[in-house]
């Protein structure tokens, strides 16, 4: 089994069969580290830990950089030490995710926003017409 | 002493040069083995009574002992071993059971020195641990099956009362009475400082030591001894202690030599009474029993606290830690065949039980075939000696691991093997004041402080190497492991493969 | 200034200070040699009894009663330390008259005295404290 | 401000130290009859004896009064105090003023008056470093020397010449040696310790008359030769300048806790001085070296302006002959524990639940613990007194009070 396999069929355990939410998925496989839990508010790092406890055999630690797709959007993720690189950009209504910068521009060459998410800070992007 | 005698089987050699007869040998070994001749102006010693605990040899300021084998043999005879003679030759003159303590000695294997460790090369880059963060936060307790959340989407926290340990480290159980009141502050004091918990063992809880309580497993054995309300809530988690590795099936036995003062008074039992826990929990006869106990422990203790559950690996034990698992235990100890004791039947102690490596692997595995593994946590002992042992038991499938002769050695002990005479010279497993004192609990606590520190970056270290950055992704994580000089039937039970696979 | 202090409750009336202060006052390198036949003279002794022991040596008091008394004036104080010049000493004994401790003596031959000067001489750490297996007598501030 | 010291003894250095302790600026002039920087006077017998030499027994360093910037002017003596101008006449004629004043003037050997004394040949006293040089310069390997005066300044001059000279007889008046520090059970033991090292004695006489080389005794009538004659009856302390100036004396100059005269800005200290001796309760003499100086370094401090008291003077003496040491502290009054063990002699004297004197020969060891028995007037009934007895140890006092001593416990929270 591929990782992606691997990491596809854990997603599917914890959003479709456990019903956390994209946000709550990211905090298990790519969980915050104790101290960065600890400076949290209270109810965050209440929420934090319980996620981090109870699906503590889902933690990924190997470094990753994965696009998911669901109905209705994409999310990108990094492992949480950012050993793996990720860019997105912006346009408009148009976003753009790529291992490396170059890479967006060349497709966007004026792209408005560009960044680089941290490490197991989720990027969620869903159509517009879902929204309206 | 005619027919029973026979030569000491260690002697201790003195080199004439450098003793300078300052008796501290003398007065330091609590055997009378050594004594000053005044005529001569020698020190002599008597072998026979010697128990190679080396307080002499450590002590003595111009490195003039040391203690060697005497050499003596019985014809050799491979089937017919000096030991089994010898323990002939005390049961026919005392006729009694020979009791003895600490772990099993014998030429068993250990899987543990067959087991190799990986390591990331290319395919994940391994992490250093100096430069990021390295986590061995370990929460044991019950983990959800599913989730809940209120009426604003919010998840709801229903996780049963875990336990916060910095290190998956734990002090086992030793009594209150099998060891001493500094002993017992040693390991409490040093379990605060570390983040993780010591077990008082089937003595109770000295009253002084309920300030460390938030730092306390407490044990209920069957001999109940010392168990009531306060001393339930006293603790962070409560033990059932079902069985103990070096004497599975067996209740506990402390020599009434050591039941006095407030050990009897902790006990709640008549001083001087040897203590003999029987051997089954009378409230116990089947694992449906179990059940009962641990919830009228958790309604004791008004549900906030994990119940442990303590088995020793015997025949069977994936089906018995299956049971263990369901019956609302929150952790399940399993205790392997080579962990210790402050007395044993001799004969029990070397053959009953079976390695905790194998007893591990076979539980975790059939937890995760049913299903259940999230119901437990599962702490290993007996015996882990460093912390490579403690990596691999923690890739086997354990949560945590507790040790308590590795404890002694970091204390002093010698592993001379005699707690059970009640005479301890580095003062540990001994109830005499003159010999107590010998452990500084200063001295004590900051020597087990320092051994778990050193493993936590032992164990940090491995880890990095793996390319791991948090214990979870260890533990039951067999792919790290490989084994070496092994059957396949061994690998396939403890779920490995063998190194160059 | 850092003094040896006593902890009484861990002391094993096991004598190693009283060789270790020998020894490290012997000036000799091997402490066979040292101390091999010979009834040793150290600056730290050992009072026991019962289940009741520890060691006394001098305390290095601010206001030393052995310095005020000498009659020689071989007693002085540097950074602390009292320090006994036994070039100086004529063995009157004024000094042990004097100590409350009882942690003056004389030196091998009774002629001059002796005390605890906590191996400045030898090192700066005191030789007792280290042998001790106890840590019954500390080298600390207080 | 300006001190002026007379003296250069123990008291005297004491006086400079207790001073340079509170101010490090103030002007000390120390004046002294000596020329010698300042030596230790009981030194001498070891001088004789060879223990020590000219350089080995000065009291302080040779920069002692660099170091502590003190003006010294040696070979001079005071003819007179001033105490209402506040200054001094010196017997070259000059004057010193001061702010404040130490009179550390000590004692002077007592002699009483004997018939014919100014005959005999080779008489000393033996004081000073001077008599020690004159007295050595006359003995021979065939000196015959008497010396009147069994107390400790005799006996410690015949320990430091025995050596040397053909015989040495000692008279004294006392039926027994050492009579001021020792009662009967000590005192036959060192005569008779004394004498087994060759030392003649005649007690319970006294000199009648001398000729130049004899001396009649007075009760038995005998007749002894000599060659050399040292008299060493006693000393007196030197109260006359500080009398003639007004201050209030009694056998010595009186001193209060904080050493000070009667007259405003005098202070005084050691053999000179008459200060309360604690064992005894009263004001006596003490003249002792350990004594001078702590009556010097409180002295110091109060003309320094510091709040000294000096309030533990006692009586101690340690003393030894040929390696035979004696220890005595304190009053010999209540009740006399007396304990022979062979050549060792202890006595302990309790009254009202407190040690207050002892007597120690042979075995001395530790015998301090005693003396702060008596300094700190320590309750009997707080010590294991049983334990105690047998030798001074630490063992018998309690767990709180070893910690305060040894563990540097507080007072209160030990």
């Amino acid at each position: 089994m591929t990782d992606t396999e691997v990491i596809t069929y854990i997603v599917d355990f914890l959003v479709r069969k456990q019903g956390l939410s994209l946000t709550e998925m990211s905090n298990v496989i790519a969980a915050p580290f104790w101290s960065t839990i600890s400076r949290k508010e209270p109810a965050e790092r209440e929420r934090l830990s319980y996620l981090r406890n109870a699906f503590a055999s889902l933690l990924i630690t190997g470094p990753f950089s994965i696009l998911l797709g669901f109905e209705g959007g994409l999310l990108a993720l990094n492992d949480r030490l950012k050993l793996r690189s990720m860019v997105v950009g912006e346009k408009g209504d148009m976003v753009y995710i790529a291992s490396e910068e170059a890479a967006i521009r060349v497709i966007e060459p004026n792209v408005e926003r560009i960044w680089s998410p941290r490490g197991g800070e989720p990027v969620i992007v869903t159509l517009d017409h879902l929204h309206k | 002493m005619a027919v029973d005698y026979f030569y000491p089987e260690y002697e201790i050699v003195r080199d004439p040069n450098r003793c300078i007869a300052c008796r501290v040998c003398e007065r330091q070994c609590a055997n009378k083995v050594h004594s000053y001749d005044e005529a001569s102006g020698k020190m002599v010693c008597d072998d026979a009574k010697c128990v190679n605990c080396h307080r002499c040899v450590a002590l003595c300021p111009t490195r003039a002992l040391k203690i060697v084998p005497s050499g003596d043999t019985f014809k050799s005879n491979s089937n017919w071993t000096d030991n089994y003679m010898k323990e002939i030759y005390r049961q026919a003159n005392s006729g009694g059971v020979l009791l003895s303590s600490m772990g099993n000695p014998d030429n068993f294997p250990v899987y543990w020195d067959k087991i190799l460790i990986n390591a990331s090369q290319v395919t994940n880059p391994s992490i250093d641990p100096l430069r990021e963060p390295m986590e061995t936060r370990t929460f044991l307790g019950k983990k959800p099956t599913h989730v809940k959340r209120d009426s604003n989407g919010r998840l709801v926290p229903n996780l049963e009362p875990q336990l916060e340990l910095a290190l998956p480290i734990l002090f086992g159980g030793m009594s209150y009475g099998a060891i001493s009141y500094n002993a017992h502050e040693c390991l409490a004091r040093a379990a605060e400082t570390i983040g993780t918990f010591y077990n008082t063992g089937e003595g109770g809880l000295h009253k002084d030591f309920y300030k460390y309580g938030k730092n306390t497993i407490v044990q209920v054995a069957s001999g109940r001894f010392g168990v009531h309300k306060d001393y339930l809530n006293a603790g962070a988690a409560i033990e059932i202690k079902i069985g103990q590795g070096a004497k599975p099936g067996i209740g506990g036995h402390l020599p009434g030599l050591k039941i006095v003062g407030d050990i009897s008074q902790t006990r709640m039992i008549p001083m001087g009474s040897d203590a003999i826990s029987p051997a089954p929990h009378h409230d116990i006869y089947s694992i449906e029993d179990l059940h009962q106990l641990v919830y009228s422990l958790k309604e004791a203790t008004n549900y906030e606290k994990p119940v442990i559950v303590k088995i020793a690996a015997v025949h069977n034990v994936a089906a018995i830690a299956s049971g263990v698992a369901r019956s609302g235990a929150d952790i399940i100890a399993i205790d392997g065949f080579r962990g210790g004791t402050g007395a044993a039947p001799t004969r029990i102690r070397d053959n009953v039980g079976i390695p905790i490596e194998l007893a591990l692997a076979a539980v975790d595995q059939r937890l995760r075939e049913e299903g259940i593994r999230g119901n437990i946590s599962i702490i290993c002992g007996g015996s882990i000696r460093n912390s490579a042992d403690v990596v691999k038991a923690i890739a086997l499938g354990a949560d945590a691991v507790y040790i308590a002769t590795a404890a002694l050695l970091a204390l002093g002990c010698h592993l001379c093997r005699s707690c059970h005479t009640g005479n301890c010279n580095w003062g540990i497993a001994t109830q005499k004041p003159e010999l107590v004192k010998r452990l500084n609990t200063d001295v004590g606590t900051e020597h087990l402080i320092n051994m778990l520190t050193a493993w936590g970056h032992e164990i940090t270290e491995m880890m990095g190497g793996m390319g791991i950055n948090s214990i979870e992704a260890l533990r039951g994580n067999r792919l790290m492991l490989r084994g070496i000089g092994l059957t396949d039937r061994e690998l396939a039970i403890l779920g490995i493969k063998h190194a160059g696979e | 200034m850092k003094r040896v202090y006593v902890q009484e409750q861990w002391c094993l009336a096991c004598h190693l200070c009283e060789y270790a202060c020998a020894f490290a006052n012997s000036g000799q390198k091997d402490m066979s040699k040292a101390l091999k036949g010979v009834k040793i003279n150290p600056r730290i002794r050992i009072e026991e009894r019962d289940n009741i022991s520890f060691a006394v040596n001098c305390r290095h008091c601010e206001e030393p009663l052995c310095q005020k008394s000498c009659i020689s004036g071989a007693i002085s104080v540097k950074d602390g330390v009292v320090h006994i010049d036994q070039d100086k000493c004529v063995g009157c004994y004024t000094c042990v008259l004097a100590c409350p401790y009882g942690a003056i003596m004389p030196a091998d031959g009774g002629h001059v005295m002796q005390k605890c000067e906590l191996c400045t001489a030898n090192g700066g750490e005191p030789a007792c404290v280290a042998a001790c297996p106890n840590r019954a007598i500390v080298f600390e501030e207080r | 401000m300006k001190y002026v010291i007379i003296g250069n003894s123990a008291g005297a250095i004491g006086c400079i130290e207790g001073i340079r302790r509170h101010d490090k600026a103030g002007h000390i002039v120390l004046i002294s009859a000596e020329p010698y920087h300042t030596y230790s006077r009981p030194l001498i017998s070891y001088l004789l004896l060879g223990a020590t030499d000219e350089q080995r027994m000065k009291y302080r360093p040779d920069d002692f009064y660099q170091q502590n910037g003190v003006e010294t002017i040696l070979g001079v003596a005071v003819s007179k105090i001033d105490a209402a101008k506040k200054q001094l006449k010196l017997s070259d004629g000059h004057t010193v003023k001061y702010d404040k004043l130490l009179a550390a003037t000590g004692s002077t050997p007592f002699v009483p008056p004997t018939k014919g004394l100014e005959k005999a040949a080779n008489a000393f006293t033996f004081m000073t470093l001077d008599d020690a040089k004159a007295l050595d310069a006359v003995l021979t390997p065939t000196s015959r020397v008497l010396v009147v005066g069994a107390g400790l300044i005799g006996l410690k001059c015949v320990e430091g010449i025995l050596h040397k000279v053909q015989s040495v007889t000692v008279v004294d008046l006392a039926d027994r040696v050492l009579s001021s520090i020792l009662n009967e059970k000590g005192a036959a033991i060192m005569q008779q310790y004394l004498a087994a090292k060759g030392v003649n004695f005649i007690m319970g006489d006294c000199v009648a008359e001398f000729g130049k080389n004899t001396a009649r005794l007075q009760n038995s009538g005998q007749k002894l030769e000599f060659d050399a004659l040292v008299m060493a009856v006693g000393v007196r302390p030197n109260t006359q300048l500080l009398a003639d100036a007004g201050a209030e004396t009694d056998r010595g100059v009186l001193v209060d806790e904080h050493c000070q005269t009667s007259l405003p800005d005098v202070y005084a200290a050691g053999d000179c001085t008459q200060g309360y001796d604690m064992a005894a309760g009263e004001k006596r003499i003490l003249a002792l070296l350990p004594n001078a100086y702590l009556q010097g370094e409180c002295a110091g401090a109060n003309m320094a302006g510091a709040e000294k008291e000096f309030t533990t003077g006692l009586a101690m003496n340690s003393i030894g002959f040929w390696g035979r040491h004696i220890m005595t502290a304190g009053v010999y009054e209540g009740k006399a524990l007396e304990e022979t063990d062979g050549d060792n002699y202890k006595c302990l004297f309790v009254k009202d639940n407190r040690l207050v004197g002892f007597i120690i020969i042979g075995d001395v060891a530790r015998a301090g613990i005693y003396t702060a028995l008596i300094r700190e007037q320590k309750p009997l009934d707080e010590v294991d007194f049983e334990l105690i007895k047998t030798h001074p140890q630490l063992m018998a006092f309690s767990r709180r009070e070893r910690a305060q001593m040894l563990a540097g416990a507080k007072e209160e929270e030990a």
